[in-house]
């Protein structure tokens, strides 16, 4: 059993941001993380971070307030009002901090945070780094975190939570490097391992974005919140899926149907590439629908062409060579053929703007977490500034929490913990016995597959039916799984099944809530109920662990500032 | 056994090309092939004072012998290569060309050849002209 | 990792600069060397050949010159050849460097004494 | 169906003596990277399978092997692209082995530590942004690009030596701070670097930038460092 204060699950940036806040609070921080914290997928993140500095002549105008407003109007009004005002405020003093901790923004002439423009927002309102802004941001806070003398477990799988007296104790991680799994235990854990897209065959997420931070909590009995909200970016590659940031229709690009029509002017006139993600993937999904796909086939056509080689090579380098590395496009002299993809999980833990659950000891930031800032629909720009702000605040809850506590955790959570390891033990030979005979890759794909067709960026009553069974009848057949390779160093094999127990909950309590909401509200478009209902739906969905499928709850979303109204862009 | 065979079984795996690797491997042997000549070199220059005039006349003669201009061209080699590749660092520790690393070596090396083909021909003469014993 | 052997590493930029120094010398030093001797002398080597070019103070000093920097280059190439595979603790380092300046000082004064005639002259 | 054959180097520390190579055969269709191929390798062929991933889009630094003879990323090479229809991949040469193609960075990021790789400021910060204009700015557009990935300290022969050079990616890390106009650490950086085990430890081999997937230059980076030394020691400048 290894004890710190606090444990910090996941090293991207809302864990790591989690961790220096508490560490600059005087609290002994272990950050466990599955792959080297730098490597973490924050680091994919292109476009940019929202934040009202009105560094932008276009913006100089821009306040905290209108981002607010553009964020909730983002969210088709689901988003926590105080959550997301609370963002928005803290937003450019996190920004300053980042860049005083070393963060390489790209930069005006006179020495300020370059903005760009990004979808839904009123104002060049996105700081950036040319187009690799999370790799930036994560560095920078790796940078930080070293400094602040944090101590770093990584390539630690962490596969559960240990829950003692009602309070979270710690968690138990596999590690990879030596094998065997290991209890750490502190007086507080932050959960900030991201999103769950995997879950989906078609995602722009990083292979271990499995939601297992989701899945363990929920297992746990954490509610999960809005679940079904998933966003679809409107631009990734064709083959692959990876991303091609919105920075690129922010500096101008083009999206081009068969008829090489800007066919956004017909969805949102006014804002047109540079609408909200959610109705810039579903005008794409509509047109491929509709035959206007390129060449009758499912992708359109992002057209950087008439930017330039000199702007495509200064603000969009990263872009440039994902696109000539993964599809074989140079897009100074071609269009780059782009598909909607599934790219963040607005859902997650259930956590209020300080990170806090509602089980003592446990917090939540990042993508793993549900503030609720975007609600229905996620604004581009706004997931980096969640992972910071909330990171930030749910450390300092964390340190707060741990100080007015009376210590000593260690002792009380020897027996727990090592119980909880034990357990984890049970359950690897229960697989690895031969008794099971299901395979876990074929399980896998089939899910993935499955939340891809039936929960997609259209979604109606029947096909979810039918997803929803397959769902449950997967769920059914993974306690029958079987592990070929049950000991060593690096089991792959060890720790891809059992990532996949906790993909199929989290990716239950999406199948579920998507049926069970009636309307048609932000992400969540359904073709048989296409108006949002304001009536009946203006309430966060809750899901509760149970062994035979979620169970639904639901609460009032936190209205007060900005009036619901209709979404025009 | 098996702590061991971590940190050893992959140790000398693959990797062995690239152009500035050679060069260097090839740097670094001349070097050393020249630091044991200076040293025979600085030994025989003061065979005059330790053994007087004719002792060095002899030595002197033992090196017109053929095979010792041949080991003598080879030295020129190692001296030119040495040389010239160190040209090429010495700009790139000014910053000049480090991008390009690779059209500065062949440029180098292309001086080494021009030089060594004087010499060559000057040695061949030489043994033709002397028309002198192989040992 | 032993940061320590890190911590312990200090200077070398006096080395890794007069290496390029005295590089630069050898290269000039080197181009008259090999013209005066192997061309212009080529076939003609002997005490009297030498003697008569030493008898000129230019190439008395240029010799020196050349001498004491050759050796610098040659025994500060050879150190970090050994440095590259052995020998990283700061007492061997030391050791390494120390014996290799003595080999060095000896070698030049040998150097010194076998042109002594010359230069004196 | 076109099928690409992967010749993976294979290694359990606990239960094998010496390395060995395993063939396996892996259709595809239009597209595959090296990485697609090792997953399914992984999940068809051989379970026990080990090898590094994360984000698939070359912008983390876990894949990188030793493909067909050259540093890659697994996630970033496509089979098409490679020549002959076998693939050879290996872990990283040179480096420790934890398991298959998963070497051990333990020394690589102690050394990256060892370096203090963040921005030190003595000064107050200012309330806004600290000023950069964009020529400052563009000084670090190479260095920031490293992804850590570790390929740079493998083809090192220097590293190779005795073990403790600092390596490429962290003195190009320490570059990075170096020429960063708002970094106020000159003197304590200039510990780092101005040393045996450090700038001069590289001999301009360029090893690093052949192998640096992201096609940065590190060696531009510590010549940099070694003037800037002679630059700060010689001359007294802090720029």
């Amino acid at each position: 059993m290894i004890n710190h204060q606090l444990i910090v699950v996941g090293g991207g940036l809302a864990g790591l941001r989690a961790a220096v806040e508490a560490r600059a609070d005087g609290i002994d921080v272990a950050v466990l993380s599955q792959v080297w914290p730098g490597r973490s997928h924050s680091g994919a993140a292109q476009g940019g971070i929202n934040a009202a500095l009105a560094n932008d002549p276009e913006g100089h105008d821009d306040t905290p307030e209108k981002h607010a407003f553009d964020t909730v109007k983002g969210s088709d009004y689901l988003a926590d009002q105080d959550a997301a005002i609370q963002m928005t405020s803290d937003a450019p003093g996190v920004i300053f901090e980042m860049e005083h901790w070393g963060c390489p923004f790209s930069r005006y002439d006179d020495g300020r945070i370059a903005q760009r423009p990004f979808g839904g927002a009123g104002y060049p309102r996105t700081c950036y780094g040319a187009d690799k802004t999370g790799h930036y941001l994560l560095h920078t806070l790796v940078e930080r975190a070293y400094q602040r003398g944090i101590t770093m477990y990584t390539e630690q799988f962490v596969t559960r939570l240990i829950v003692h007296d009602g309070r979270c104790i710690g968690v138990v991680a596999y590690d990879m490097t030596k094998g065997g799994f290991e209890a750490f235990c502190g007086e507080a854990v932050i959960m900030a391992t991201g999103g769950a897209g995997r879950t989906y065959s078609n995602t722009t997420n990083a292979i271990i974005s499995t939601g297992g931070g989701m899945a363990m909590a929920y297992q746990a009995g954490v509610l999960l919140k809005d679940m079904e909200f998933i966003q679809f970016h409107p631009t990734g590659l064709l083959t692959t899926n990876i991303l091609m940031t919105e920075g690129a229709r922010g500096e101008g690009g083009y999206l081009i149907n068969d008829l090489g029509e800007r066919f956004m002017s017909k969805y949102a006139a006014k804002a047109m590439e540079l609408a909200p993600r959610d109705i810039t993937s579903r005008s794409i999904q509509t047109e491929i629908n509709e035959g206007r796909g390129i060449g009758g086939k499912g992708y359109v056509y992002l057209d950087l062409r008439h930017l330039g080689a000199e702007k495509i090579m200064e603000r969009l380098p990263g872009i440039r060579d994902l696109a000539i590395h993964f599809e074989g496009v140079d897009p100074i002299e071609e269009p780059v053929p782009i598909v909607p993809s599934q790219h963040y999980t607005m859902g997650g833990i259930d956590t209020d703007v300080n990170g806090a659950t509602q089980l003592p000891g446990f917090y939540a930031a990042g993508e793993c977490a549900c503030v609720s800032v975007h609600g229905a629909n996620r604004l581009g720009g706004n997931s980096l500034l969640e992972t910071i702000v909330f990171g930030r605040r749910s450390g300092a809850a964390a340190a707060r929490y741990i100080q007015g506590e009376p210590g000593g955790g260690a002792q009380a959570a020897a027996a727990p913990s090592a119980a909880a390891v034990q357990e984890m033990a049970v359950a690897v030979d229960r697989l690895a016995s031969g008794a099971g005979s299901e395979d876990s890759y074929a399980i896998r794909a089939e899910m993935t597959t499955t939340m891809k067709e039936h929960f997609g960026i259209f979604r109606d009553a029947p096909t979810m039916r039918t997803g929803l069974d397959t769902m449950l009848a997967l769920k059914e057949r993974s306690r029958h799984m079987t592990l070929r390779n049950k000991f060593g160093v690096f089991n792959l094999d060890m720790m891809r099944t059992l990532e996949l127990e906790g993909m199929i909950d989290v990716a239950l309590a999406t199948a579920t809530g998507a049926l069970a909401r009636t309307e048609s509200r932000g992400s969540h478009s359904r073709t048989d109920y296409p108006a949002r209902d304001d009536v009946n739906w203006l309430k966060h969905t809750l899901a509760h662990y149970q062994p035979e499928g979620p169970r639904l709850d639901s609460k009032p979303v936190t209205l007060g500032t900005f009036e619901p109204q209709e979404r025009k862009y | 056994m098996s702590a061991k065979n971590r940190e050893t079984a992959n140790v000398g795996a693959g990797n062995w090309k690239g152009l500035g690797m050679w060069a260097w491997i090839l740097f670094r042997v001349a070097g050393v092939v020249l630091v044991f000549y200076l040293f025979a070199h600085i030994g025989v220059i003061s065979s005059a004072r330790l053994g007087g005039h004719h002792t060095m006349n002899t030595i002197f003669k033992t090196f017109d012998k053929t095979l010792f201009v041949l080991l003598d061209l080879l030295l020129v080699w190692a001296v030119l290569f040495h040389g010239l590749n160190g040209v090429r660092i010495v700009l790139m520790d000014l910053g000049i060309g480090i991008t390009r690393h690779k059209a500065m070596f062949w440029a180098c090396m292309a001086v080494a050849v021009v030089c060594f083909a004087f010499f060559a021909y000057s040695a061949l003469n030489f043994i033709a002209d002397k028309g002198g014993a192989w040992l | 990792m032993r940061t320590d052997v890190l911590d312990q590493s200090r200077g070398g930029m006096w080395a890794w600069l007069l290496q390029r120094i005295t590089a630069v010398l050898l290269i000039v030093g080197f181009a008259s060397h090999l013209i005066s001797t192997h061309i212009m002398a080529i076939g003609e080597l002997s005490y009297d050949n030498i003697a008569h070019r030493l008898a000129s103070g230019f190439f008395v000093a240029m010799d020196v010159m050349l001498l004491a920097a050759v050796l610098y280059h040659a025994l500060n190439g050879a150190r970090m050849v050994i440095l590259d595979y052995w020998l990283s603790a700061k007492a061997q380092r030391r050791a390494l460097s120390l014996a290799l300046w003595l080999v060095g000082v000896a070698a030049f004064i040998y150097g010194l004494w076998a042109l002594w005639p010359w230069i004196k002259g | 169906m076109p099928v690409a054959t992967f010749h993976i180097k294979r290694f359990d520390p606990d239960n094998d003596d010496m390395p060995r190579y395993d063939e396996f055969s892996v259709p595809y269709e239009a597209s595959l990277t090296v990485l697609d191929g090792l997953f399914y390798v992984q999940e068809h062929f051989d379970g026990s399978l080990s090898f590094r991933y994360c984000c698939r889009a070359a912008v983390c630094g876990s894949c990188a092997m030793y493909i067909n003879g050259r540093y890659r990323l697994a996630c970033q090479t496509n089979v098409r692209h490679l020549d002959g229809d076998v693939i050879t991949v290996e872990a990283m040469p040179h480096m420790p082995l934890v398991k298959d193609l998963v070497c051990d960075m333990t020394d690589f990021f102690a050394k990256y530590e060892y370096i203090e790789p963040w921005l030190m400021r003595n000064s107050q910060d200012p309330a806004k942004e600290i000023g950069q204009t964009p020529e400052e700015r563009k000084k670090l557009d190479m260095p920031i690009d490293c992804i850590l990935c570790g390929a740079c300290y493998s083809t090192c022969p220097s590293v190779w030596g005795e073990g403790n050079y600092i390596g490429p990616a962290a003195l190009l890390k320490a570059y990075r701070f170096e020429v960063d106009s708002r970094d106020e650490a000159r003197k304590q950086r200039l510990a780092h670097f101005d040393n045996e085990h450090g700038a001069y430890r590289c001999h301009t081999i360029t090893n690093c930038v052949e192998a640096c997937p992201k096609e940065l230059n590190p060696t531009e980076g510590i010549q940099w460092l070694k003037r800037a030394a002679v630059r700060r020691r010689l001359f007294g400048r802090l720029k």
